[in-house]
């Protein structure tokens, strides 16, 4: 147990009220400072193959490494494990150069049979991140072509591969077979455990409460911020109310915390020593409509409600920090385009389109459902409720488990009427968004609207496979007007990425690729 | 008293698998589609698949149920779909935390609840009674999470006396549990500021959780005393002398603690159900924090079990008191 | 007689402060309730109006308690949400008692393997923790009012079977029911005429209480996010809202709170009155 | 100086009806070493007044009107409470009708024993005997009364033992503090008739053994005539008739004592059936004017109705409230 000073002043509740918030500072860890972050969301499994969210993401990229990283705003790939690549004139081999230095926690080196068994372990247990690449990649196709060399041969070309690759973490061979139970490759301890080679080593580990992260001081890769200034480690603490750890933040129990709410946001920013990072997202959010049955089928009822949405009430309801969406891609990715004649509101126009729907006088009822306990959604639901009053349509708004929305829009006779979703690209190729518009993405909680237009599939399928950059993108610009000319869904916002910090907590910096609240924890640290 | 005894151990595990099938139902009339929770967020059609087979979910539904009682006998309680933990070891991992709340819980409501009762009827009709009376109602009516929000808002975050939510400070690394009781563990490892510390982020959820228990506890125990006090044997013993404070404190009490007992034993039933709420509101790491998160996004095996769990433990508790009442009442003692 | 002693449960019952509390306030509410939509100054508000322009503002002469985050009346809100309140409430306990009463009846006085039978499954569904079956139950059939107030029957049930069981055993014993049966009265005429009328006190006593404590349960089922939906004003479920607005904006969640705690506050304190002169023996906590 | 001297005592409780005049200027003396028995139909008030004594009566209700109860020369009406606990059990002590609810059914008899006798010593304000020794003297206290096997008595609970060891283990808490008087509220009502002649027996015993003053309350004159000297004849909160018992036996000079004695069966003449009184005792919150008893009276006349009759000494040591009576 480590002697802190905050915890002495906690404990000394008389001292504590006499000196509201002052004297406070971030933990030492003998003279190295350990960061508090805070966020809503536990880490149920930690395992890089099974799962990810931003948080579980967050910690997965502390203690483990990728080939390659995502960095910075718009987002850049370079080079991490693997110094450089070549990708063959095909678009089917791919060669990947790893650094000489690299070593897991437990001091085994990281070498080209650790990427291989990592890719196939992730392909194998067909879950988490399989789904970038199994379609593409068989495991028997991965070689290491020596300790430092590794190849890739792909099935067909999928111009997307490199772009999911950095989410690929490598993880240690020889602790997974020494922990493998009934065949399971290692998938119950690793839940809990980690067998990497990233900048951080698990310490603690309670995906419910918190995760406590030692730095690895001879990590391969060296620190930025210099060994002095590295941190002794962070900490993510669950806090699952907005309040508490806002609360947490200005008595500076926490130094960096994340999901706040514009209203909190505004408040913060007026506090002293607190500091708000604020940047354009990636993360897309509609309202889904069903193409398939009920009233939304009609696309003139869908195009009505589309024009009567009262589009301002989503930057008011986020105080300003969002952009409306001018396409079905987020601003920022490779070949989006800006959409002319995106609707907006024109409530002449919309119940022209509702004259000509099979409901012209409205007058029916349509269930919007959204993730129980998102509060922007629903808040979203209510703007959308009061703006088809004018069309005498009313809105039942239903919040509903993630499993149970995922369940129902699994197949078009049960999917809602209208569902909200957020979607956060995975990778910056635009076949990431555009494959949700594909037929085969039907009934997966992105393509709940069961949209539909073959020669719109058919475009994407070929678009995926191309080599030609310049091609493709001019396919994607169609695909994108295409899109949005059918309205499977009502194109809402991208709201912007925020956190808030303590000012001492320096060189954060900022990636639109991560998830909304993912920081990436490697360059931080803490100065004073 | 051991056949009755036995009997009234068949009747629990009679209900204990009555419970099982209800929650079993309740689990299965969802719409819900678990294996997409188990497969994660962006998971294709086939990764589903496999997550529905990996969790038997696509066996049909009286095979599941055989294959979770069957599991159930032997201490299995299933895996969580979130996170495909066994569900019996998050219910350990869980459990002391609520455990300890409970228990620090109902200590305060037996503490202050008792001599309130007493006080309350010794003063009857007085302002002291109404004051109490007005207090236990009020113990009943306030709702825990408001409540709960208030003590946060006035002494975490105005006074900042008190630690807003948590168990511990994320600083402290409790050393492997003894019992799980942290409170109980710091003492038995002589660790005095471990002990405050917890302290510090247990009280305030252990008020607003004893809070209607200490509520019932007062009334009973008011009546009972009021009762007690009202009887002959009372009136005999004070007019032989028996001094007021042992007449008040043992020759009445002691009757008027057997239905304050029950009462307890109830309460106690209640409270573990009830300490959902609280942990919501205190981000308290116990099983009621945990039911409620697997329920909301879908997980039902953990609220299976703790479903489970908290049955248990209010039919313990009830044979508990029923023991006790045989032993405390010589009445039924020689019956 | 019968005025004497109506005059004297009037006279008991004006002598006890906390009943009359009770009685006001729960007067309060149903006023409240009746009145609602005729006098809260702002009637579209419950109805979805947004007026995103106008929200989080602190109480003031045009809102007393503020508006919310979509710009609503908070005031306007939490008195139409009294109207659901007490209609869940009343809902919730009428229904347990529907569903229990006749069973407790049937229960004391049939005897036997039925009483045997449902007693158990009585004992069963008292021994389920409550609010986590509640949880597991909404979660289940997904949120909404109906949905909880299911969930809630569903545990408030076997409360009123205990009663009339018992209640109706004690009855059995009675001469009068002895002298009925030897006249020849039918079973079903005897628990009419008999039984029934002799449980309605302690019946009207536990009613009033349940009220309260099913206000309070569909609250917190509200505020886990599993109660009403949007827009309909819910207490808990503002609350809920209300707890991600903390504390800078500490009135839209005292707002609601308040509300609850009184209304519940009120049926308690006139039950509690009630009992102790309908019921005077009773004192379950 | 009497021991025990009651003066106009008058006790009302407060009711929602009203008030109910419950004791209506009771004028009684008893002097040390005497026996008195007071007798009555039930709810005369003989037990509230025993009750009076041990200031025992809850308040509210009940509610002092007026009088003054002199003990050892101390008004106990005016004796605060704290005074009054020194004299319970010590001076004065009591003992109950029904043995079985007046012991408290959780506490084993020799807690409630040493209890009694520890509570004693305290209230003596003397040293506070410990617990062996105040268990020893719980166990002579029963042999005293005449309970076989103390020791292992002692560690029994009330339901274990019959309605007479009861009313015994009754008796020895109320002796446990050596009072100089004891009032014995209907000691026997509750048992069978065997164990009620033992039980008066042993009341005669003690109160001869140990120089006690007794008030003996019954509402049977043939239980007061075994074991007191004088008997005072209680009618709806008035004393009606006192004199030594057996003067009143032989010459009740009040109608309604003559009409108590008429409703005693007489064993020896089978053929004299007991007459019993017409009518009902009054309703106390709305007493008749007047002698209480004079709606009930062969002998009523309109003074009966408008003044009430004080007791007056007709022949020695015999005196009687009526208008009509003579000796």
């Amino acid at each position: 147990m480590s002697h802190t000073s905050r915890r002495a002043v906690l404990l000394g509740a008389g001292a504590l009220a006499a000196l509201p918030a002052s004297g406070w500072s971030f933990e030492r860890d003998g003279n190295r400072k350990v960061l508090v972050f805070a966020g809503n969301q536990g880490v149920p499994v930690l395992d890089p193959h099974v799962r990810y969210d931003w948080s579980t993401r967050m910690i997965q990229q502390s203690v483990y490494d990728g080939l390659l990283k995502y960095v910075g705003a718009p987002p850049r790939i370079i080079p991490w494990l693997a110094e450089r690549y070549e990708e063959s004139a095909d678009g089917l081999t791919y060669t990947f150069h790893l650094v000489g230095n690299a070593k897991f926690h437990n001091g085994d080196p990281l070498d080209a049979e650790a990427v291989r068994f990592s890719f196939e372990r992730g392909l194998k247990l067909n879950a988490g991140i399989a789904w970038m690449l199994k379609d593409f990649l068989k495991p028997e196709n991965i070689v290491a072509v020596d300790p430092r060399t590794v190849r890739f041969t792909l099935d067909r070309p999928f111009a997307p591969f490199i772009s999911y690759v950095p989410w690929w973490y490598i993880v240690n061979p020889k602790q997974v077979a020494a922990n493998t139970v009934d065949g399971d490759n290692g998938r119950r301890w690793l839940t809990e455990n980690a067998a990497g080679s990233g900048p951080f080593k698990l310490r603690r580990f309670d995906g419910n409460t918190l995760i406590h992260l030692d730095t690895v001081p001879d990590y391969w890769k060296g620190w930025p911020m210099g060994e002095a200034n590295r941190l002794s480690g962070v900490i993510y603490r669950l806090l699952r109310e907005a309040a508490p750890r806002r609360a947490a933040l200005q008595r500076r129990e926490i130094d960096f915390g994340t999901n706040f709410s514009p209203d909190d946001l505004e408040q913060m920013a007026r506090l002293p020593g607190v500091a708000i990072e604020n940047h354009a997202g990636f993360t897309t959010f509609g309202i889904k409509f069903n193409c398939q049955q009920g009233p939304t089928a009609d696309i003139n009822l869908r195009k009505a409600i589309a024009h009567a949405f009262d589009y301002e009430s989503l930057i008011t309801i986020h105080n300003g920090g969002a952009r409306l969406m001018d396409s079905p891609f987020p601003t920022g990715m490779a070949g989006h385009v800006s959409v002319p004649d995106m609707p907006r509101k024109d409530l002449e126009k919309a119940r022209v389109f509702l004259a000509r729907s099979r409901v012209p006088n409205g007058d029916i009822e349509l269930e919007y459902v959204h993730v129980q306990g998102l509060e922007d959604a629903r808040r979203i639901g209510l703007a959308l409720l009061d703006s088809l009053r004018a069309l005498n349509i009313r809105v039942n708004i239903v919040g509903q488990p993630w499993t149970t929305m995922v369940a129902r829009g699994s197949k078009p006779d049960t999917a809602p009427n209208m569902t909200s979703v957020y979607v956060t690209p995975v990778g910056t190729d635009p076949d990431t968004v555009a494959y949700q518009y594909h037929r085969d993405s039907w009934g997966l909680y992105y393509g709940m609207s069961h949209y539909e237009n073959p020669e719109v599939w058919a475009m994407i399928a070929e678009a995926r496979g191309m080599v030609d950059q310049t091609r493709r993108m001019a396919i994607y610009a169609e695909v994108q007007r295409r899109i949005v000319a059918d309205q499977p869904e009502l194109f809402g916002m991208i709201a912007n990425r925020t956190w808030a910090r303590r000012d001492y907590v320096k060189d954060f910096e900022f990636s639109p690729i991560r998830f909304t609240g993912e920081v990436d924890l490697y360059p931080l640290w803490i100065q004073g | 008293m051991i056949t009755y005894l036995l009997r009234r151990a068949g009747l629990a595990a009679l209900m204990l698998f009555g419970l099982i099938c209800l929650t079993f139902i309740i689990a299965n009339v969802a719409p819900s589609d678990p294996a997409a929770l188990a497969a994660g967020p962006d998971a294709g059609r086939s990764q589903i698949e496999q997550a529905r087979r990996e969790y038997g979910l696509d066996r049909p539904l009286h095979e599941q149920f055989l294959r979770y009682v069957t599991d159930l006998t032997r201490g299995d309680f299933g895996r969580s779909v979130a996170n495909g933990r066994p569900v019996g070891q998050d219910l350990a991992r869980y459990f002391p935390a609520t455990l300890e709340l409970c228990l620090l819980a109902m200590a305060l409501g037996v503490l202050a609840g008792v001599p309130l009762g007493m006080l309350s009827a010794v003063f009857k009709d007085r302002w002291i009674d109404h004051a109490t009376r007005i207090l236990a109602v009020s113990g009943i009516a306030l709702p825990p999470f408001w409540f709960g929000l208030l003590l946060q808002l006035g002494f975490a975050t105005a006074l900042g006396w008190l630690p807003t939510s948590g168990r511990l400070s994320v600083f402290t690394e409790p050393a492997a549990p003894i019992t799980g009781l942290l409170l109980v563990d710091s003492l038995l490892r002589g660790n005095g500021a471990l002990f405050t510390e917890a302290l510090s982020y247990i009280i305030l959820p252990a008020i607003v959780l004893s809070l209607p228990c200490l509520a019932s506890i007062l009334r009973v125990n008011r009546s009972e005393m009021v009762e007690a006090l009202r009887a002959d044997y009372i009136t005999a013993a004070r007019a032989n002398g028996v001094l007021r404070r042992r007449l008040i404190a043992v020759h009445a009490l002691k009757n008027a603690m057997l239905p304050t007992l029950a009462i307890i034993g109830l309460r106690w039933g209640w409270m573990m159900s009830s300490t959902v709420l609280v942990e919501t509101v205190f981000d308290w790491p116990g099983i009621g924090l945990y039911a409620v998160s697997s329920a909301i996004s879908g997980d039902f095996k953990p609220v299976m079990g703790v479903t489970l769990i908290v049955g248990l433990n209010f039919m313990i508790a009830n044979l508990v008191v029923d023991l006790l009442y045989g032993t405390l009442d010589p009445r039924l003692r020689d019956a | 007689m019968a005025s004497r002693s109506l005059r004297l449960a009037g006279f008991l019952f004006r002598r006890s402060f906390a009943s009359m509390l009770g009685l006001t306030l729960v007067t309060l509410i149903v006023a409240l309730a009746l009145l609602g939509p005729w006098i809260v100054p702002y009637p579209d508000d419950v109805a979805g109006a947004t007026n995103l322009a106008g929200k989080l503002q602190p109480p003031s002469a045009a809102h007393w308690f503020g508006t919310d985050e979509v710009g609503n009346d908070i005031l306007t809100r939490v008195i139409i949400g009294a109207r659901l309140s007490l209609l869940v409430g009343l809902g919730i306990t009428l229904a347990a008692a529907a569903i229990g009463v006749p069973l407790g009846i049937l229960a004391g006085t049939a005897g036997g393997r039925l009483r045997e039978a449902i007693m158990r499954v009585t004992d069963l569904f008292l021994s389920v923790p409550g609010l986590v079956l509640a949880i597991a139950l909404v979660a289940a059939l997904g949120p909404g009012i109906a949905n909880a107030m299911l969930a809630l029957v569903l545990v408030w049930w076997p409360g009123y079977v205990r009663l009339a069981e018992s209640k109706a055993l004690s009855i059995r014993e009675e001469p009068f029911i002895e002298a009925a049966r030897v006249a020849g009265a039918g079973r079903l005429r005897i628990l009419w005429r008999h039984v029934l009328p002799n449980s309605i006190s302690p019946l009207i006593v536990k009613m009033s209480m349940d009220i309260g404590q099913a206000i309070l349960a569909v609250a917190s089922l509200g505020f886990l996010g599993l109660g009403a939906k949007p827009p309909t004003p819910e207490w808990g479920a503002m609350i809920s809202i209300a707890r991600g607005y903390l504390p800078d904006w500490w009135w839209y969640a005292i707002c609601p709170g308040a509300f609850i705690y009184a209304s519940v506050l009120g049926f308690n304190l006139l039950g509690d009155g009630l009992r102790d002169i309908l019921d005077p023996r009773s004192n379950r906590g | 100086m009497s021991l025990l001297e009651i003066s106009d005592y008058r006790l009302a409780f407060d009711g929602f009806d009203g008030t109910a005049a419950v004791l209506d200027g009771i004028d009684l003396a008893v002097e040390a070493g005497d026996t008195l028995g007071i007798v009555g139909e039930t709810g005369c008030g003989k037990s509230v007044l025993a009750r009076s004594l041990l200031q025992l009566n809850p308040v509210p209700p009940a509610r002092v009107v007026s009088g003054r109860i002199l003990f050892e020369g101390q008004d106990l009406l005016r004796l605060p409470e704290a005074g009054m606990r020194r004299l319970r059990g010590r001076r004065i002590a009591m003992i109950f009708q029904d043995p079985a609810s007046y012991l408290n059914p959780l506490l084993a008899i020799g807690t409630q024993l040493v209890d009694v006798i520890r509570g004693q010593d305290s209230a003596a304000g003397g040293v506070v005997r410990p617990r062996r020794a105040a268990r020893a003297l719980a166990a002579e206290l029963l042999a005293a009364v005449g309970l076989a096997e103390p020791e292992r008595l002692l560690d029994s609970h009330p339901h274990q033992l019959s309605g007479g060891m009861r009313q015994r283990v009754l008796i020895a808490m109320a002796l446990a503090g050596e009072p100089r008087l004891l009032v014995a509220d209907e000691p026997t009502t509750a048992l069978d008739v065997t164990v009620q002649a033992q039980v008066l027996a042993l009341i005669s015993r003690l109160v001869a053994d140990r120089g006690l003053t007794l008030i003996l309350i019954s509402h049977d004159l043939g239980v007061i005539a075994q074991s007191c000297a004088r008997v005072a004849v209680m009618y709806a909160g008035t004393v009606v008739e006192e004199a030594p018992t057996a003067e009143l036996l032989a010459r009740p000079l009040h109608p309604y004592a003559q009409g108590l004695l008429a409703a005693v069966p007489d064993l020896d003449r089978p053929e004299h059936r007991p007459s019993g009184i017409p009518g009902s005792i009054p309703n106390l919150l709305r007493p008749p004017g007047g002698c209480r008893f004079h709606p009930r009276c062969p002998r009523a006349t309109a003074e009966c109705a408008a003044t009430k009759p004080l007791l007056r000494e007709l022949a020695p040591a015999h005196r009687v409230a009526c208008h009509h009576a003579a000796p």
